[in-house]
């Protein structure tokens, strides 16, 4: 089977049946290195760094029930190296459980804080959870209903080629959602419209207790890409110089051919599925430990250290100075004050319809009555 | 000036929009070379091209999805459904979508999306070419809908439709698709989003109906005149959501009896929201009860569908159990 | 008897029925190992093995569509939707054929499927795990839809829905799955299809509500009686298609007001059906308008849901507007 | 890429890719036969001149006016080979395209015109146009809504599995249906499962105007069934021995093994979508005409002369029989009278709910004044 049926070759069937990685869980070094100054290399790490840390408080933010929920990230940080190759005029559509890719876009922890605490300053007024997003950053916030995101990225695509920007689209979603019609169709539509736009799977093998034997008897997700004439990949989703190396390429290719990309990042959710779930009915502790040798971070650090990036100090460090750092901007959002009473009658439309404007003139009424009735207004 | 039908009327919106503003684009199912299966993007492809007038896959969710990404960046689509009784596969798309993303985002993106489609009865299509589901898309909160019931208004409507920064779903009765027809100026000229109109004087009671039972209650409104001397005011509401709470007022104002007519099925029908508005809001203005006449509670029959539809006899009883009022 | 809560109701009546009927399974997300994320069939795969308590893989579609093939062919699925937002994906399936393939087959088929779901809101769960949809459900023709508002009545209308031989829509007020404790016997009783219950009586108000609202409901009513001294009687409906006129009409044969609270937005909310049918077919038994306290016609919050849904103020507040009356 | 990763070795990526047949577009063997005895090879033939002796029947009567609607089958007829190998107890969900289909489970001319014609015979009483089904056969009637059967099918072969029982389930649709969710969702179902369906994709290269190209990029649509991890092949499916044969070994399969297969029927509609299209806005007759030398029956009809099971004039005297027949049958049905006209208020559910005897009532006075006013009861 070498003859070429639309892009079916061997070549091509390999690199969604392989896993592609550059550094092992060790760090060493065993594919080809991209070229990288070492601030690149740092910022990498950095990147992840903040999203670990910044994860850590938001669980103690929701423990102390300041935050409803969230969905951890730790395992997952290596998404950083998917959203660096990117401009700022590219549009990402993230997933809910990338704070890397939140950061690496230019949201700072204060912004995800405002967001999570959906207080005065929450860029998205209060409408939902564990979403994040803001037009400056050309980052649309995620729909809670798992892949819904996926079209609309390959629209945004679609009209970027359109309309001759220079520009991609990069959509993240995880291996439960390639379940979704909107997967299906999503991919469906980038193979017959040739438009520019990376679709990054998050493989972390688990969809809240549903194993990925479950969820596909597909031999990888990569492999799904090819039916809709997609050239896709499978890599090392823990290793984020891979995961670098593999979006430059996809980005480059999408921006000069508008041709769509599919990356498997293969990876492992080591945390619990969001702080509302109870992991210990469906998976082994044994399975997560076994699978924490696997992780991103320590593999990186290592891997610099060799490259004489950084020290084991300079790396508690930097730890030690982004743990700090939030310890403070929790403070400070936690003192500020929360969204007017009425948010939510506005962006519905641009202008208020007429029954909105009259149960608007009621909601007021109705919050008077509450205070002249001893009631606590929320 | 010539007089074309509704078909003509929305090929003639949908080409002065797009040579007006090169971010109108249309897609759907066969609307290319096809023209559409009933002709109203017939030509788009020849004047722009297959990028602008784009043929979509076998997916309406594909179709919506793609669309909203569309209208993200800045685009102005207007996707076709083929018949709307195929939509559903989108609705999450729409639900949660479409309707929702400028409240999602807190104001920061907007989805000015039009999602056009053939409705309602009278063609024999059956259960799946033949209904009427506006109220789906009213309760979604998010939405407007619009609904002509002829030329004029359809190609006026529908360039508001297109300019509007929000989504729109238009639906187009296909029972008067090519039987109406009207003086269509070539001008540009649009029709203010929530108005209806008053397509039939009257003093006695006030119909309230849009679409193809504009006609079928005029017909009804000419025979009670003849028959029991009663004088119907007829409205056609045109917008469904935000519905034209005041032309109604004013009209119940004079006559205190209140009559809905509609296609779709009578349990939580859009007759139900405007009777239930007018009994919280204005009660003191009614003289008795208000009737509705609509589809009955079950799936559009391809048999009988004249019998399923309201009919002529259906308005004649209710508007002579009003009058006993 | 012990007192316990909806989820162990829920739990119960499902064990019950599977262990009685080896045609019954349960099927949707993370409904095995984990039991549901709320726990509902916590417990099934250990004594049914994950033949008959079936993960399925993420698609709402896929999860209604394959259940529509289980009751093809005879069995008796109970799917669970993890939260009714997530529902819409699968509305095609839902309206053009879990509610339809009885009438296309002209009776051949049916579809004895229970699509159960957590719904509603007061969880903090904004956008999309909030939402009160059952008006869709209502308007599509073909469907029974059903609410309980405690674990009594949780296990008993379940009974009914998995015995009954047509679809159910079966929505839980994910709120009160663990706040409210009841009596619950572990006998095999049943609560009848279409039949509601006054769960206050009063002579001054019906008040009509389902779900989580019949509790916010009776609080208010209680301030009322003590600050008003007006006595509201209310009807937690149970059953919201086919809903219990009867027990409306009688109610208001003795007081004559009537006021509607729902969680879902007022525009064809459920509440302007029951308004527009007791206008249309009883205008006599009222003393002045029928007025509703619902959620506002905008999406559901995650800011401010308490204010957003309906709450005592706005109840008490149409209350007094009803006794000017 | 010999190795195999669920599945997927070059063999199982071959039969995707390439044309599975027995006779040629002239009749000359091409391939391995299969061993079937004159009456059955004989049977074959007679439900495809059938098929298309009622094609041609249900056009003319449409252009009489009446019959609504009619979807034409011209050229697919040999679709009969895929369901021959079922038993009575199977299940089939067949497309609106599928004459032979409904013909070889057992309905006969006389039903299929009775609800071509929605008079007081027919079996799904007036529900909707252009589809066909009855209890009796195990054949499900068409949901109008492109792909909807397909998980259904899934659904009902995951019940067989669970009751034990000796049954399969065949289920049919289009090359457009693959684009839905339905589709993505059905086969993952199926995939994940493991259940007796086989999924027989009939396409015939368009989706009204929608060429393949357009509709998918996927070099084929066996080639899709490799992600859920379904054994899948292409067929010629002009061939209807090809047809018959592979389609029984996935009979068995699906039987024996309870394993899902999915057969891809590669053909081509020589007629126009339905008798409301007019292909000529999108596709050359040129185009028909070269395909035209590919339609089953010619070449079929070929190699039963060939094999000494039929001549020349037993085929002409066949197509006069069917003919004569139907023209018979369509007489009679055009006598019969109508459904009762409150016909579409049963069937909604097992008992009729308050608002609907209420509805009942209304409407039967309604007719009642109809009369009185002089307006026609339809
Ligand atoms: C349409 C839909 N169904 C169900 C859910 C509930 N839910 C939230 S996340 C999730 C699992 C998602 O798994 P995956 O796509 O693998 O992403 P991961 O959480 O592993 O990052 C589910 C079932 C949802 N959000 N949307
Ligand atoms: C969901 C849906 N969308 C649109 C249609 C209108 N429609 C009917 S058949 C058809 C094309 C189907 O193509 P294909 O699946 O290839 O089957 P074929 O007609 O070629 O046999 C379309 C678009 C429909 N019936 N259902
Ligand atoms: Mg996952
Ligand atoms: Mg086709």
């Amino acid at each position: 089977m070498s003859r070429i049926v639309r892009g079916i070759d061997e070549a091509s069937i390999e690199k969604t049946l392989g896993i592609y990685r550059i550094i092992d869980e060790e760090g060493n070094i065993v594919g080809d290195e991209p070229n990288l100054d070492g601030s690149t290399l740092y910022k990498l790490y950095e990147y992840m760094v903040r999203a670990r840390v910044l994860d850590e408080w938001l669980l103690k933010l929701q423990r102390l029930g300041k935050v409803a929920i969230h969905a951890p990230n730790l395992g997952q940080e290596a998404i950083v190296g998917a959203v660096t190759p990117l401009k700022p005029d590219d549009w990402v559509f993230p997933s809910y459980r990338d704070l890397g890719v939140y950061l690496v876009r230019g949201m700072d922890e204060e912004e995800i804080l405002d967001r999570a605490l959906y207080n005065q300053d929450d860029p998205l007024k209060g409408s939902d959870f564990a979403i994040y997003g803001n037009r400056r950053f050309n980052m649309v916030p995620t729909p809670v209903p798992v892949g819904n995101q996926i079209p609309h990225a390959v629209g945004v695509a679609y009209a970027m080629k359109y309309l001759d920007r220079d520009s991609v689209t990069m959509v993240m979603f995880g291996d439960g959602a390639t379940s979704r019609g909107d997967f299906h169709a999503g991919l469906n539509f980038a193979g017959v419209y040739r438009v520019p736009v990376i679709f990054v799977c998050e493989n972390n093998q688990w969809a809240i207790s549903v194993p990925f034997d479950r969820q596909t008897r597909s031999p990888s997700i990569a492999f799904r890409g090819l039916v809709y004439g997609i050239e896709s990949i499978r890599v090392d989703g823990n290793d984020v110089l891979a995961m670098y190396k593999i979006a430059s390429e996809a980005v480059e290719k999408a921006r000069k051919e508008k041709e769509p990309y599919l990356i498997e990042m293969l990876t492992y959710r080591l945390g619990s599925h969001t702080t509302a779930d109870d992991p210990s009915k469906y998976r082994s502790e044994e399975e997560v430990n076994r699978m924490m040798k696997y992780e991103p971070l320590k593999r990186y650090r290592n891997y610099l250290i060799f490259k004489g990036v950084l020290t084991d100090s300079e790396a508690n460090e930097l730890y030690r100075r982004y743990y700090n750092y939030i310890e403070d901007i929790a403070k400070k959002v936690l003192n500020k004050g929360g969204l007017p009473h009425d948010v939510f009658f506005h962006n519905v439309f641009e202008k208020l319809p007429w029954n909105l404007q009259d149960q608007l003139r009621e909601f007021r009424e109705s919050l008077e009555l509450m205070k002249s009735l001893g009631l606590e207004v929320d | 000036m010539p007089q074309i039908n509704m078909v003509e009327a929305l090929n003639m919106a949908l080409r002065e929009e797009m040579e007006r503003d090169d971010r109108v684009v249309v897609l759907g199912e066969d609307i290319g070379r096809r023209g559409g299966v009933f002709l109203v993007t017939d030509g788009l492809i020849d004047l722009f091209g297959e990028e602008r007038v784009i043929d979509t896959p076998l997916t309406e969710l594909g179709i919506i999805g793609f669309s909203i990404g569309l209208a993200l960046y800045g685009l102005r689509p207007v996707a076709e459904i083929q018949f709307i009784d195929f939509v559903y596969e989108a609705f999450d798309q729409i639900y949660s979508n479409m309707a929702r993303i400028r409240f999602r985002s807190g104001g920061m993106y907007n989805v000015p999306l039009v999602l056009r489609s053939p409705c309602c009865g009278g063609i024999k299509g059956g259960m799946h070419h033949s209904q009427s589901p506006e109220s789906l898309f009213i309760h979604t909160t998010g939405l407007y809908v619009m609904m002509p019931s002829g030329p004029y208004d359809a190609k006026g409507l529908l360039k508001t439709a297109i300019r509007l920064n929000d989504p729109v779903i238009f639906l187009e009765p296909k029972s008067i698709y090519r039987v109406i027809k009207e003086e269509v100026p070539e001008d540009d000229y649009t029709i203010e989003l929530g108005k209806g109109k008053i397509v039939r004087e009257g003093g006695d009671i006030t119909l309230v109906t849009w679409g193809a039972m504009v006609h079928i209650s005029k017909q009804a409104a000419d025979i009670v005149k003849e028959k029991l001397g009663v004088e119907v005011e007829i409205i056609d509401l045109r917008t469904l959501y935000p519905y034209d709470k005041d032309l109604i007022i004013d009209s119940l104002e004079k006559t205190g009896r209140m009559l809905i007519v509609h296609e779709a099925p009578k349990t939580l029908g859009l007759g139900s929201e405007l009777s239930a508005y007018i009994v919280e809001e204005h009660v003191d203005l009614l003289y008795g009860p208000i009737l509705r006449v609509t589809g009955y509670d079950t799936p559009f029959p391809l048999a009988h569908e004249k019998l399923y539809m309201p009919n002529i006899a259906r308005i004649y009883n209710a508007i002579s159990k009003l009058m006993e009022y």
